[in-house]
Formats: C-alpha cells, structure tokens, sequence
C-alpha cells in the first residue's frame, strides 16, 4: 500500500505481527481545521508540508488504523494476561530488583495529575510542588547515605555506578576502576560503556570464598596509584552485608570510595558516609516503586558536599523568592549538557523524577520506625527461610557465612534453571540463577525473599523444593 | 484572573506526629532474628515519623503547586507536551504490568515480550528503521547509546574515528552524549535561514568524522530541505547520518528518518508517544538503527520464532548493555497502547495538527513577536521578543513569567542560542483552536502590559520570581546540609 | 498565607472543540441497524463536543478549587470527617468489586457476599446489636429504614402507633424520616445542660408514641449520662428506642446502644468508618436491630448455611425494600477493609483518640469561645461566638469564612439552635497535636483581628463570598435554564 | 473475653466467622497523647469516658486485632477472588444496571483527593470545584430530559422513584399513583414503602403481550379523578422503546406525567420534557458508574423549573460572589430537612454528589456525537442478538415486537435459571429470568448487550445456548 518505502522487510514484518490489513484511513479533516488552515491561506494539511521533498515523503504508515480506547484496551490486556505476575505466584527473585510492598497512598500521590504530567521544573514559581518533593527525595537519600549531596536521580543503578566511575575521574583525573567480581553482569557491562569515552580500566577483584563477602587481600593487591574509585557493595550480590566494607576508606585513602547501597537496608545499617564513602549508589526501586520489568528503576546518587560541582544529573537546591519566602529551583546548572554541552558533567535530562517522588512519599510513610521495622523484617525473614531451606537435602544454604539482607545463595545439586522449571510447576516463580553473573557459580542461586511473602510462601517454597530435590 | 494554589510551604522533615504504618512479623521479631555485624550497625536514623494521614496532605498540597499538562497549555518547545492518555495510566496499574520481575524465565513473561516486539516493530515502521532496541531510558541515553553503536561500527569496519559534527543549534545533550562516548565535538555554525550551512558541513567533515548528528525538523522547527545533499556528504565521507528524534512528532506519516537516510535514530517516548513526563522522568529513549548497525545492538534481542518469544543474549557484535533489564517497560506499555489507540492514520492526524496547530498560532503572533525566519513551520517556531526587548525592556524571560500569571505554562526559552531573546513555542496537537486563540491573545495582551508588571511577574503563582542565583551560591541540596548550616530564609 | 487555585469558571458547555471519543461497530452501522420509533426519534441534542484533553483539563482544574479531608482540616461538626485510608481506593478499583453485577447467580458472588456478612456480623459487635441490614444508602436512608421497622414492628404487635419523640437538638433527618414514614413529629426542648430533659421526656411519651429518637453523644457532643432512664421511660411507654449512629465515633469499645439498651440503629460508613463522603456522598448506612425487630428487617438477607452464602428473600414478615440491590457495595468493601485494618484494638483507640483531640482542642478554645456547658466532651463540642459578636461584631458565620482563608474547612455553624452563635466542632482522631494547636492558634487569632477583614471573608479562596439569596431567588439549576434567562453575572 | 455483653449468640457468631482469637490489644500511648492528657489535667485515656455509666460500659471490642495494609489486601483480595465478573466473562445480565465502558478518565477524575474526600459544599466559596461539576451534571440531565430543574442526585433509580410519587401528592394532593406492571418488582416494593407515610395508593397498569408496550385501554380504565401520577418507563422492563409515552400528557392531562429512562437512550429518544414529563427519574449508573454489585448508583431526578419548590433533594444554583464573578452554592435549602425539619420535601441529605461528577465527566467525554453513537450501537447489537438468538431452536426473540434499545426478552423453553447454570458452565453470565418481576413470565428472560460484547462474545453466547436448547 506504501510506495517507495526502501525498507520492505521490516514493513512486510510489521504487517505479518499486526495481523491487519494495513489502513491508511481517510482524515475527516474538522471544521476548526479548515478555519485554521483558511487563515494560513491554505486549504489542506498537504499544504503544510511542502517543504518535505518529495522523494522522502511517504503517504502515510502502515500500521493498522486506529481503535477505539474499549479496544485498545481488550488488546492489550488479553495479550498481558500472558504475564505470570508476582501477583498470585510466589516470587522469590531479586538481584537488583525486589517485590516490596507499596502503600496504596503512594500510588495515590504519583498519579495526581500535577506531578505525572508535568515537564522538568523550569519554572520554579509554578512548578514548586516538583521541586520540594525531589528536594524532599536528596534529603531522604542524604540522611540514609550520610551524603550531603544528592541529585534528583539517574536511569538505575548501573547507570549511577557508570556515572560515578567517570565522576571518579572527574575528581581525581585517574584512570583505574575497581570492582568486585561477584556483581551483577548487567551492571558491569553497562560500567564498561560509561568508561568507554574516558578510556577508564576496570579491574574486579575478589570475594572470600567461605564469607562471601570482598577479599581484602586480593583488593589490596590490585589497589595502584592510578585508581581512582573502588567500587563495593554492601548488601552485595549474595545478599551478604559487606562488613569490609567498613575499612576500605582507611585502606586506601587516596582513592575515591564508592558504595552501592540498597536503601532499605540502611534502615539498620551505617550511612556509608560515615565509614568515608564519597559516592554513594543503590537502586531506588525497593522504595515505593513497582517492578515494571525492571523499568522504570531510581538510580540514586548521593556525594560529599565537597565535590558537588562535579556531581552529574539534576540537582534541586533551597532558596528564597522575591519576598525572602523559602523556595525551591534547579540549580548548578552549569554542570550540565544544556549550558556546558561537550564538557557537561553527564548527558542525562530526562531522568527518574517520578520515581524519586514516589521514593519520597514511601519513606514519608514508613518513617523512621517504619524503616528500620522493615529492613528487621526483610532481615529476619530471609534468614528463616535460608536456615529452612538448608534443612533439606540437596541444598546447601545459606553457602556463604556472611550476615544477610534479604538475599542469600543457595548451592544445589540440581541445576538452578532446572529447579527454576520445577518450581514454576508449583507455580512459583523460583530463584535467579548466579552462573551468568559469576560463571563459575554455575550450581548456585539467589532466593530473595521479603515482608511480601506469608508464611505460607514460605511452606510452599519450602515444600516443592523439597519434592523436586 | 489564575491563581496558583499556596499551602503551608514546610518540608515533611519539618512536621511532627507518630508513623501508623504497620508491618506483619515485626512485633514477634527477637533480636536474634536480626543479626547486624558489629560496626555496620546504623545508630542514629533521622527521618521524620508520620501519620499517612499528614504524608498524604502534604503531597496532594504540593501537587497543587504544581503544573502539569492536565491543568493547561504546556508550550514548551522541543518537549513536546501533549496530553497524556489515562487509558495508558490504567494500563500500567495492572499487576501483568506493575508487578513482573525482570529476572523471570522466558515462557511467564510472554505477553511483556510481545508487547515489546510490536513496539518495535510499530517504532520501525514509523522512522523507517530496520531495527529497534528499547533499552535506553531517556532521549540523552539514546544518543549516548547511538554514539555507543556508531563506535562499535566505525571499528568493526577498522576505522578510530574520534569526530562528531553537530550544528550549534543543537540540543545540549547531543554534544554532551557524542563527548561521552569518547567523541570530540565539531560544531558547525547554521546558515543565515536557521539551517544546515552546507559548506560548513562540508568543510568539517573528514576521515576522523564519525557521525553528524542533526534533528529534522531542527530546533527553529524548519524542515532541513536540503536533508538528500546532507546524507550524501555524510555518506560520502563515511560517516554516519543520526537522527534526534525529539522533533519526531512534526513528520509522521509525511516522511521517515530512513526514507530521508539517516542511519540511526532515537525516539523520545516521552514526547512524541504521549508518555507522561513526571516532572523531570521517567522516559523511554528506543534507538533505531538501518540493518547493517543491528547487529550491534545492546543485548537482550527479542526474538519471535515459533509463536514464542524469547531474548537472545548471543550477539557477539553487541555494545552489550546501556542499562539494567530491557527499558523502561511501563512506559513502553504506555507508548504502545498509544500507537495502538492512534493507528497508522492517527499518528499522521497528529503530526499534521501538531503543524497545523503551530502554523496557525505563529500567524497569530507574528506581528508582536517576529519570526527571525520568515519560513513556514513545523511543530514548533521560535519567535523573538527582541522588539519588545529594545521598545519596552521586556525580555523573553519576563513574557515567560508573565504567562504563568495567566495560567499557561511557559515556553521555551533562550533556546537555540542562535535567535535572540528566543521564545520557542509547540502546542501540540492536543489543543483546540480555541486554547491557541486565547493563549495568543494573552501573548500580545503582555506585550502592551505595563513593563513593571511585567519584569516583577510572576504574581500569581504559589511563589514570587525565585532566585536561582542564591541557590547555585550555597548549593544547599539537602534538609541535612540545610541544618548544617544553621541558618533559614525566611518560611 | 493559604491560598486556593483560581481557574477559568466557564462552564463545561461554554468550550469548544471536537470529541475524540471513539467506539467499535459505530462505523459499520447502518440506518436499517437503528431503528427508533417515529415520534419517539430525539431531534436536537445540545451537548458540547470536546476532546478528552480539555474535559480532563476542565475537571482537574476544578478539582483545584474544592477542598477535602486530603487538603487540611475539616472539623465540621457531626460529619466526622476523618482521613479516608488508600488502600480503600485501591479495593474497590478491583474488577472483583467494580465489575460484578448485582443480577449474577448466588455461586457467582461468594466473595461479595462473605464480606458483606462479615460486615455485618462486626458491625452488630461493634454496636451490640443482633442483626443488620447493609441496604440504606444513607444515614438518613438508614434513619427512614428505621421508622418502617419502627412501624412495622408495632403493627405486627397490633399498634397503630403514630408519633415519634424528638429532642429539639437533633439533626433535621431524624424529623424528617419520621415524617416520611407517616409519623408526626413530637420535638422536647433540652434541658439547660444540653441533654435530655427527662421530665418532658416523660410528658411526651404516651401510648401513641412509637419511638424516641436520639443521639448518644448528643450533638453537643455531650454524653447522656442518664440513659439508662430514658431507655426505661421509653420501654415502659411502649415504644422503641432508636440511636441515630452519626456519633458513633465516640464510644467504639467504650460502649455501644446495644449496652444502652437501643432497639435500632444506624451507621453512617462514611463517617465513622472512613469512607470517602464523595463531596455529598455516596454514604452507606447500615441498620442494626435488636432480635425481635430482625424478621421486620429488607430482604435479601445474607444467609450462611455450610460454607455457602445466600440470598434470602423469603421473608414474609420484611419491609421489602429501601432501594435497589443490597447496599452501596463499594462503600461496604471500604468499611470492611477499614475494619479489619483497625481491629476490635484499633477501633476503640481511634474512639479514645477522637476524643482526647476534641477535649484537647476545646481546652486551647475555651478562652475566646466560651462553652455553653461546660462538660467533658466526647468526640465533639460546640463553642459559642457570641461573645466575639458581642465585643466586635463578629459572629460565627465570619469565623467559618475567616478560616477558609487559613486553608482549614469551617466547623459546622448555627447548629444545633439551642446555643447562640454556634461553632460545632469535630477534629476526628486523625489529627495530630500539631495541626490542634496550629488551628487554636488561628481560631485565636481570628479573634483579634480587624472585624471589618472577619466580616469580609473569605479573602483567599477561588470566589469571594457568595450569593447566597440571589441563588435562591432565581433559582437557575442548569445551563438550559440560564441559558433561557438570557441574562449572566458577569464571569 | 469481653464481660457483660448481653448478646451472646452474635458474639459468638462473629467469633467463628472472624475466626480469630479476640483480641483486645493493649493500646499504646504515645507521647505526643500523654502531652494532650497532661494538659487536660488527666492521667489515663479511660477517665475521658467517666461520663459513660458504669453499667453501658464495655471493656474493648471482640474482633479481631488490627492489621497492616499487606494483610488487609491480602486477605480481602483472597475472598473477593472468589466473585466472577464480567471483565473476564461476557455477561448478559441488565435489568437495570449496564456493563458499559468507562473511559479511564473518569476514573481519574472521580478519584481525584479534592473531590473524593470532601463533605457536602457548606462554604460554597471553598467548594466552587464540587458545585460548578454538580451543577453541570444537573445542565446535562436536563438536557437530556428536556426539563430545567434537576437535582444533584438521589440514591438510585426506585427511591428516584418513591420520592417522584410523593412529589406528584405534594403537586396536586391526590394519592392514586399508577405504575406499570412490567416494572422491577424491587422498584415497586422501594415506591410502596416510600409512599408509605402518605398512604398512597399504588396501582398497576397492564402491557401489550405483542408489543410489549404498556396497555393504553388498561390505563384509560384505571387512571381517576383522584389520580396524582402516572408512571411509565421507556425503555421499560422489556428492553421496549415505549411510544405510548408520547400520548399520556395528552390523554391525562390532569395527572403528573412521571418518566423513567435510560439516560444513554435519550442520546437518540426524544427528551420526554418534550412530551409532557413533569418529573423524569432514571438510574444514571450507565453515565460512566462502575456496576459495583449494584451500588453505588445514581438516582436522577428532574422537574419542571415551575415545580422547582416542590422538589426533593439538593440543587445547586448559579449565583455570583461579592465582587459579581459567578459562582455557586447549594439552594434551595428551606425545602430540606436541616432547616424545615419533618416539613421537608424529603429526608435526603448525604446522596450520590461522586457519581453525579463521574456522569458529568463521562457525557463531557462521549460528547454529543459520543453519546448518539453509544445509543446507536446498543440499539444495533441488541437488534443483531436478538435476532441471531430467535434463530435457534427453543428461542422465541425478541418475545415482544416493539422497538428495543439495548436488551430483550426471550422466551426460552428451558427455565431460565436452569439456563444460566448452564450458560454458566459455559463462563457466560447469562440473563435476568423475569418471573420475579412479573411471576407469569416464568419462561422469560432479558439478555442485554452493550458496546462492551466483542462479536466473539456474542458468538460464545450464540454457541452456547445452541449447545444447551
Ligand atoms: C532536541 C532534543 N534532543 C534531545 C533531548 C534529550 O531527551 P531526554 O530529555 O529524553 O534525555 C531533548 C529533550 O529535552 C530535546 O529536546
Ligand atoms: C447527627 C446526624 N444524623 C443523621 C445524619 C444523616 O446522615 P446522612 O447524611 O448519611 O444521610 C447526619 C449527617 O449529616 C448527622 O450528622
């Protein structure tokens, strides 16, 4: 139906998913339109594309027409129902990503109109709604990092970890990049894109076998006066509470100490400020926010006041108006890609703004007790159910000796993706293999669990695993 | 006349009552149920404890002082903000949305899949792609993620190429992401009309030019006619021809960044496919690319085969990864029920209303605020306020503020460098006639307002103008930093 | 200082544009498909037309300009209007609530059923009766329910009783139901403490009388302490005694009219058990009824007989019905959800808390607005202006305007009648400290203020004081009416 | 646990439903309450009830104690779980409640915080967001009804109804009120009770088993000089579009004419203001109100402006504020039960103000072109239905020949009940057997349709009842 589109494949892929007869439908072009269009002095839309040569036009898509919103909706849904959710199957996945509960109020406040459809703040008079809740969102972060400085997010996690290696560089004009081996992939292969302009090497270093937690000695060996940051993170990949990481900044002073945190946890656990981290990262989502897929995710980013100017991404700041009234604005700008262009600290606009609201509102709610009560939960849950499930024959659990958060390994005799299959016929949406993130763990996997789950989650989890082992 | 609603202006750090969120398992909890490894136990945890009662009052307060696309006109130019469909709100508050983890195996996450395949293949359809990834999370990530491929090619082919060339009008993040990705900046001047110097493209391309990087319809809103002759040099020197896609929603179903050569383009969700901006984020930046870069594309790939979906890891050529997981699915959901909703024929409705809209209300404001380029418009148009600046000492930022007054959000401005006192104007093609006549209206209505009133405004909304010079001075960032200080404005 | 949003006030009907509204089959139809009977076929149909963009604008801009529990204070006397928990929203956005309809088979709707029975079996605890009937949609729907059950109980008893006694402090539904239900209305003054007079009670009561209506707290928010008396006098007399339930929240696990010795009661679950008022409703109010009143009770009743619930309509002594179907389930699923959330514990401390703030808060007033009576309180207390009006020329009415201007909703005003100058007011329990004493404090300074700034209030809200005679006198309820009058205020 | 309660039996029902140990959790008190006791000179939260006699007084609840918002969910989306609904089973059923679509704005703008938790609009001048939409709803009903007093609901249709019945005796002091025989026999049993108090006296009215219209010659006989009203609805129970509508204003000229409609009919029904109505009433729960179990609904109720005194419940006038910029309030108000008190047109205070808002919302969206196209295609897929059911065998449809708007009565030679078990088997919620309205229709049942019903929908329902008959 299209003439002249080069691209014929695609366009004969297209038709065969959307199964329709393609349907460039006629335009009812509406009386407000002709009255616009007599104004210009034109009389049709056509018109109004003249300037577009006429070799690189097209005459319209070839998609099918449009529904109505009862359809769309019938669509869209049949085709989600084929989603399993972590809804109504018990999902003990996590690396990265956990199955919180969110507060209804939460939702509530990010869906208020004014908040969802409303563009970056550029405007502080009219936009301080925005501006206080993400001020609000730093000063969360700050007090739970014990970072004065803050920005008002990045993408996720792995992009914040990239920014922060490049930061590193920013601050200290070195070039090497240390990270632990037992990381997620993800995480290091996004690492390596960030570090691509800045010819930055990254290096892994190791983890106590028996501990699970980092090896000093192997870090130590691998610490130079090149390295500009190390990176570590504590809960880390098995789930361990690194308690190393309380010595690094002492270790090696002179690099930069970066810390990946998950915010729940500092419920309980020491502001990585005060062991001397100068950034620290995490992933937001655990606070209020959805699964999605894994997206849309709150990267956060917290440093010492001291290098903020070097920081990447928005940050809000307090001020006053005209009348000496406390208010909020974007500010130091000049850091960034619309004023400094090329030489901008980082290229991120858009950013997670949202979602830091949401982080905002959630921890507004738990509060103080409210935090700590459900990084103790999270705690407390995981351990029953690693202790329990290390009962059972054929599973060695937890495999390292380290104090856990949420998350712990477990060695299995079966194979993880295995065992993964059999669960789901227990409808349960099993564990996350480790093998693909260190690939020597290849009969290990990660069990997340958290105030979500019943004890009867628990049981059956516990019951399966115990028909299949 | 508007009025902004003001509320009690105290930060929830500042109020005071007992939290009444409760948690199942906490009150059986022993300490032993919660062993913390000595040193790594937290001491002081300073946040606030309160009811839901007050978290909720406060945040709706503060939404109020706030303005979004729902309350009215949102001009902004090159963001194009459009209304946003509450079907797709709905959408994404299912749990077969909100409530999947990433990590699950293939066979539970076949509906996600799906609905991720047919976005991309609907997104190569409209820019006349051959293949699209939906990893990047914003617009600045999919250029940083262009660059990234543009890289991955040049070398594949043996080539170190460590140039980019874009036009000064460009859009701060495409240096910025072009620079980190290890590319040095070539900047090229426009012409005198708003568009590409021919010549000055020319002269800086060389054998070290990785790519030119340009936006068609550009930030002016002035279609690159001579877009043919500037694939050809580009091509000619063996670079790449990118395509910012944030001016995307001007030229649907009119042209496609593929018929017009370009290489590899990035679609701004948040823009053009009607998703909700969040006052700052979350977006969703895909990257299309011509079949030759595909086979550089970030990992996972979805792959149909079979009535199965499923995602393939294995590209040996791939970049690798940009991000976590496979986007920001929430919002891909939101733009894919929008494409659905619109259809083929709807997305080119949109587009021509987008220019319609444009073109109708440069002609109403013409006259008070010229046109540095006398060219029939796209989706947007900068005008000047360099007339009233010099007659009457009032500048864009001050009809900027002004407008809030008036109930409109402001447009873009300052933007591009290259027009004086800039005022960069799209309505979209959500607004009615009757919005543009009035908005117009108000626009001149301004222009013979008492300067005074003016250059003090805004007046009406929930603060006075704010000053952003203090802020960048103190750089206060935090409640924590704020205490530290000691010291308070006045609240 | 508070301020609340001002928008454009046009009418919905006053915009122009075109509807994006879309259907399935609309195109395909044809004339022969349609086909309505000459005579019967509409031929004008003035609605507007307009794209979702600007109905959503319209509405949300208008929401701006009300206020609700989620924006401040709401201390209105006897409407209890406490924070309307979240979790309550997200239930009844279910399918499994919203989309069930009410003609489905028994099997089809356990769900709805178990919770509806279990609803009624905590609220038969909480207020000590024996049965309940969800069905009223009101509390004054409740209260006319009441007087059939009154009316049918003494029929089945051979007595054609036909006049119900009522203190002249009770709320205007309470004559107003009984009326409707045939009865005439036989009002006691109070006696100078505020309560029951027990010697007019007394004169009162005869053998024509077939109910005592009344409050517990009383709308003063006083205790009857004698009711144990006034229980006997009415038993004695014959007739029923009814407790109007809109005070409930004052004595949940303290006491319930069970243990007084009520025979009737109603709810209101949109005040004491926190669903959403709805800016005037949906309400639901549930009545509860000692045994020997159950067989007069609406049919259907829920029935549970081995694990299965059920509709029961053979019930040859029942009223029949108040309305259609069985209740306003999506207010019920709130209550329920409410109940459970709070528990036995949790209902009685919210009980303990309403009426510790009230006390609390009356102590911080009592200086500048004298107490008529001065008692201990329970969830709510009526204080006097009339001292102020005395003094400065304020009264009550300009205090309740006055307030808006802080961003907190007014008390209830000039009610009940028996105290002059009347502020009646209820801050719920789920107020803080805090928010008690920032109200006094401006209660208070409202005191001190210039009269004429009392008088002239409000000062800050979307329009300034209205109407109200003007309003009443012309009496236009719709566009099609002004639109005839051919005449406006100005806009 | 708890002493003194006189009502064993229900105690101890709602033990055993509960199924829970009673628990009179002891409260905590926190500080910022010792404070507030402190200052009232008291020690203990039990002496602010010294009031309450010891003999009425009880010591705490026996329910169950409190739990967190996870459990709640949990446990009520567990037995809410256990209802089919007719978002994931075609569902056939009407009789006065209607699966239409609601455009998601709606939802939007009902649950909007300032809307939903605001009480009645005493203080008009903080209220203006809430009265300007009531009083659009009322513009827009009485458009639709061609009357220009509307008020700002009732609680459903049938006290719509009672309250329009006593309005008639408050009209003309007469107390004969015919209605037809075809009616919901719920509506009737709602009108005798609310006529109740008037003595009233109720009369029915016959229909033509042809037509399916009521029976003019039947009325003619029953309507007498001490006539106050006649009741009559198009579309009536049958589905059937009722032309002799037109003619009782002529006929009865004396009597109020009272009209029960279907608010989406009258997108292509003539406003029946325009044939005499002096009261309209309806169920507006089609305006864009969810089906919620058949509550909340929307009473509609509508007069002529000349009546307007008469009327029951809350209106919303047009005014202006002190500075002449127009405004509104509620009005009226001395015909309601605050101020006349036993004298009151009616006892309604709390109504339905939210569904009110949401049929506004939901008519701005349809539009004018909206809301004749929804009318249109009920009227088309229920004329197709019927049709394609009246093929097969065992079917007798449509049962009557009058035009129908969106549903129909089919004659069925199995029992209906028996059939929807059936149809059930088939995940189909099939129709509304009509012996309990009308007991001799005992092989009758009403099927509905709406633009909800995909053409798959109506296949598996075509295909089932040829499977079953
Ligand atoms: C022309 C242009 N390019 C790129 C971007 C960057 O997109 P994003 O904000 O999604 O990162 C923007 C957005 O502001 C833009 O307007
Ligand atoms: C004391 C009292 N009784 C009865 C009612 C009537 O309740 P509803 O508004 O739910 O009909 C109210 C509500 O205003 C009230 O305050």
């Amino acid at each position: 139906m299209i003439d002249g589109r080069s691209h014929d494949t695609q366009t004969h892929a297209a038709r065969k998913v959307f199964n329709h007869d393609s349907a460039v439908t006629k335009r009812v072009v509406m009386s407000q339109e002709i009255e616009m269009l007599a104004a210009l002095g034109l009389s049709s839309l056509d018109e109004l594309f003249v300037d577009v040569p006429k070799e690189v036009r097209i005459d319209g898509l070839n998609l099918p027409a449009g529904k109505s919103e009862i359809e769309v909706l019938r669509e869209l849904k049949a085709i989600l129902a084929k989603n399993l959710t972590a809804d109504d199957h018990p999902c003990f996945l996590g690396a990265g990503i956990y199955h919180h509960f969110i507060p209804a109020a939460v939702r509530t406040i990010v869906g208020r109109s004014e908040f969802l459809t409303s563009y970056t703040p550029y405007q502080p008079e009219i936009s301080q709604g925005m501006l206080q809740a993400l001020f609000e969102y730093q000063s969360y972060i700050a007090e739970l990092t014990g970072l004065d400085a803050v920005n008002s997010s990045t993408y996720d996690a792995s992009t914040a970890l990239g920014e922060a290696a490049t930061m590193c560089f920013r601050l200290n004009e070195k070039k090497r990049f240390l990270i632990p081996e037992a990381m997620s992939w993800e995480k290091k292969s996004v690492l390596s894109n960030y570090v691509l302009g800045l010819k930055m090497e990254i290096v892994e270093y190791g983890y106590d076998p028996i501990t699970g937690e980092l090896d000093l000695e192997d870090l130590r060996s691998k610490v130079d006066r090149d390295t500009s940051g190390i990176y570590v993170e504590t809960p880390n990949l098995f789930g361990v509470i690194d308690t190393q990481a309380l010595f690094l900044k002492q270790e090696f002073p002179e690099a930069a100490l970066v810390v990946g945190v998950d915010p729940i946890s500092l419920g309980v656990l020491k502001a990585p400020g005060d062991y001397g981290a100068d950034i620290v990262i995490g992933e937001g989502q655990s606070l209020g926010i959805d699964m999605n897929f894994g997206g849309p995710l709150l990267g956060i980013f917290a440093c010492r006041q001291e290098h903020v100017r070097k920081m990447p991404g928005r940050v809000i700041g307090m001020t006053h108006d005209s009348e000496g009234e406390r208010a909020f604005c974007m500010t130091l700008q000049t850091r960034e890609q619309h004023i400094r262009r090329s030489k901008a600290t980082s290229n991120i606009c858009t950013n997670e703004a949202l979602m830091a609201v949401a982080a905002s509102v959630y921890l507004s709610i738990l509060g103080k007790e409210g935090l700590e009560g459900l990084a103790k939960v999270n705690i407390a849950r995981a351990r029953k159910l690693m202790d329990l499930i290390g009962e059972i024959e054929g599973f060695d659990s937890p495999a390292f000796e380290g104090s856990h958060f949420n998350e712990f390994v477990v060695r299995t005799s079966t194979r993880p993706e295995k065992l993964n299959r059999l669960l789901l016929k227990h409808s349960i949406l099993g564990g996350v293999p480790l093998a693909a993130h260190v690939p020597r763990l290849d009969h290990h996997m990660l069990f997340a669990t958290t105030e979500m789950h019943s004890d009867a989650d628990h049981e059956a989890l516990l019951k399966a695993l115990k028909e299949v082992a | 006349m508007y009025q902004q609603a003001k509320h009690d202006r105290r930060l929830i750090m500042e109020r005071d009552g007992h939290s009444d969120f409760d948690l199942p398992f906490l009150k059986e909890l022993t300490d032993q149920d919660i062993a913390i490894p000595t040193g790594m136990r937290r001491t002081v945890l300073d946040l606030p404890s309160l009811p839901e009662r007050e978290v909720v009052k406060h945040y709706v307060n503060l939404s109020q002082m706030n303005y979004g696309v729902d309350n009215g006109l949102y001009p902004l130019g090159s963001c194009t903000m459009k209304f946003n469909p509450k079907y797709a709100d709905y959408l994404t508050s299912l749990p077969s949305v909100n409530c999947i983890h990433p990590w699950q195996a293939e066979e539970t996450m076949q509906g996600a899949l799906q609905i991720m395949h047919e976005l991309e293949l609907a997104l190569c359809e409209i820019s006349g792609m051959d293949a699209v990834t939906l990893q990047p999370a914003a617009g600045a990530h999919g250029e940083f993620t262009g660059m990234l491929l543009t890289k991955a090619y040049h070398l594949n082919h043996g080539e170190e190429r460590d140039e980019v060339v874009i036009p000064d009008s460009a859009h701060g993040t495409n240096p910025a992401s072009a620079a980190m990705a290890g590319y040095r900046v070539v900047e090229i001047p426009s012409s005198k009309d708003g568009r590409v110097d021919l010549e000055a493209l020319k002269a800086a391309m060389s054998e070290r030019t990785a790519a030119f990087m340009i936006t068609n319809p550009n930030t002016l809103g002035i279609f690159e006619e001579d877009i043919q002759q500037i694939a050809k040099i580009v091509h000619t020197a063996g670079a790449l021809l990118y395509y910012d896609g944030a001016n995307l929603n001007a030229v649907m179903g009119r042209t496609t960044p593929g018929k017009m050569d370009f290489d590899i383009v990035h679609f701004n969700l948040h823009k053009t496919f009607a998703t909700p901006h969040g006052g700052g984020g979350p977006g969703a930046g895909p990257v299309g690319v011509k079949e030759r870069i595909e086979p550089f594309l970030p990992v996972p790939k979805i792959v149909l085969k079979d009535s199965k979906y499923s995602l393939d890891y294995d590209r040996p050529e791939s970049i690798g990864k940009v991000r976590s997981f496979y986007g920001n699915f929430a919002v891909l959901v939101r733009a894919y029920a929008y494409i659905v909703r619109m259809g083929g024929n709807g997305l080119k409705a949109a587009s021509d209303r987008a220019v319609l809209n444009s073109n109708y209300l440069k002609k109403q404001l013409m006259d008070v605020y010229p046109l540095p380029f006398r060219e029939l418009r796209k989706h947007e148009f900068v005008v000047s306020a360099k007339l009233l600046k010099d007659q009457k000492g009032i500048r864009a930022l001050d009809v900027a503020k002004r407008l809030l007054d008036y109930g409109y959000h402001a447009p873009t401005i300052y933007f591009p460098s290259l027009v004086e006192e800039a005022l960069m104007i799209e309505p979209t093609e959500t607004e009615t006639k009757e919005t543009l006549d009035e908005f117009a209206a108000v626009m001149k209505r301004i222009a013979s307002e008492d300067p005074e009133v003016v250059r003090s405004a805004p007046h009406n909304t929930a603060v006075k103008k704010v000053d952003e010079v203090y802020a960048a001075k103190e750089a206060i960032l935090s409640y924590r930093a704020f205490k530290r200080r000691g010291t308070d404005q006045k609240s």
